[in-house]
């Protein structure tokens, strides 16, 4: 599983990616989200505040409550600022 | 040409030209043109640089959807959007998009519409830079409400 | 270049240039051009020409009352106004509007503004000739509903 | 005073513009326009539904109660086609 993060995401987490092996206990986008803040004190800050983050599994965005599967790449933005 | 995202400037009068006479039938009455710009104050202080990061692949899923979308909606005979990425100047051009149709209302919104989506849909990052460090752009609460108009 | 009522054909790459870069501060972000076009059939017949008549001097007046009104209806950094008089073929450029300004929406409002005002007071009347003798266009009740929007 | 016709009303009556001497008489451009179409069977064509026909004076659109003025310049055409 990829996950992948943009922007002030990835500055406090220090890289742009990382891969992860699925794990069947993760249902949602939420127990991914809580798997990943205690991976360091950059994710724990980048995703203290998920009001502030919109994810995007495989393209689409997506809601925590999402139901993750394997294979998935799981995207973790700020609101976004183009155009 | 339809949906790009690519670090070299454009040329508007290209794709205008595309849009004002396309490779088949039926030609436009109409057509309307869109480009966004670097600004070049940011709280008073002079823009040295903006950089723009988009996350590849999504950001052209999202623009294709977008302009479908568009295309769906109105009458269209063409519709574009050109994005750039990466290091941009003040006064530097981000962003084209451009509709055309047999009716003006219809060019005139589709344009509208495809911009207020890019807004609020297209994965895309600005970081501004006034010579003390980058700063990202926080997104506005007035695009999300100029979206749900459509 | 702010109204220009001219024979000649116009280049919307020079339109679009003055709008971005204007003679003096601040710069746009966000710039809305808008061309009208002769449309190429007209109830299934092909237009051969298109013949646009107008009257000198309240043209102008009627054209530059319409770009004050937008230059105050909302923040522009910039509007142009150019339309073509004489004869013209299918495809011709007829009409071209510009709007620059700090914010998109204004820049598109702008825009979209001076053409409805452009078509229900700007004295031009179009007659095409589809090889049986020129028309006169008929105006549409729909632009009169388009102008009590704004 | 200057009177100018455009469109069909330019080919109804077969001529862009005519000078006329002001009438005292005339106070709106209804009175004028009265007297217009006694001139010719044209002027009489061109001017007999005045619903179709917008009048300006001195470059601004006006009604047919409008008061006219010696030297005015008055000008009927249709509701206008350009853009």
């Amino acid at each position: 599983m990829k996950i992948r993060y943009f922007a002030w995401l990835r500055e406090h987490i220090g890289a742009s990616s990382e891969t992860l092996s699925f794990d069947p206990s993760w249902v949602s986008v939420a127990d991914l989200v809580a798997e990943l803040k205690t991976k360091s004190d950059g994710h724990a800050k980048a995703l203290s505040d998920m009001t502030l983050v919109r994810v995007a599994v495989n393209y689409d965005y997506v809601d925590l409550d999402h139901t993750l599967s394997d294979g998935d790449e799981v995207a973790f933005f700020p609101p976004v600022t183009g155009g | 040409m339809t949906v790009i995202v690519t670090e070299d400037d454009f040329d508007l009068a290209e794709i205008y030209a595309k849009l004002r006479t396309p490779k088949s039938p039926p030609s436009p009455g109409a057509v309307t043109v869109f480009v966004g710009l670097v600004r070049e104050m940011n709280n008073n202080r002079p823009i040295t640089s903006m950089t723009l990061e988009h996350y590849p692949g999504m950001t052209e899923t999202r623009l294709e959807a977008i302009r479908d979308q568009a295309m769906q909606r109105w009458p269209l005979t063409g519709a574009t959007i050109v994005h750039r990425v990466g290091k941009l100047g003040p006064n530097d051009q981000i962003v084209a998009v451009g509709a055309a149709s047999a009716h003006r209302q219809a060019s005139f919104d589709a344009a509208n519409f495809m911009m207020d989506f890019l807004k609020t849909e297209a994965p895309f990052w600005k970081s501004e830079d006034t010579g003390d460090g980058a700063e990202w752009v926080s997104a506005r609460d007035s695009d999300d409400t100029a979206k749900r108009r459509w």
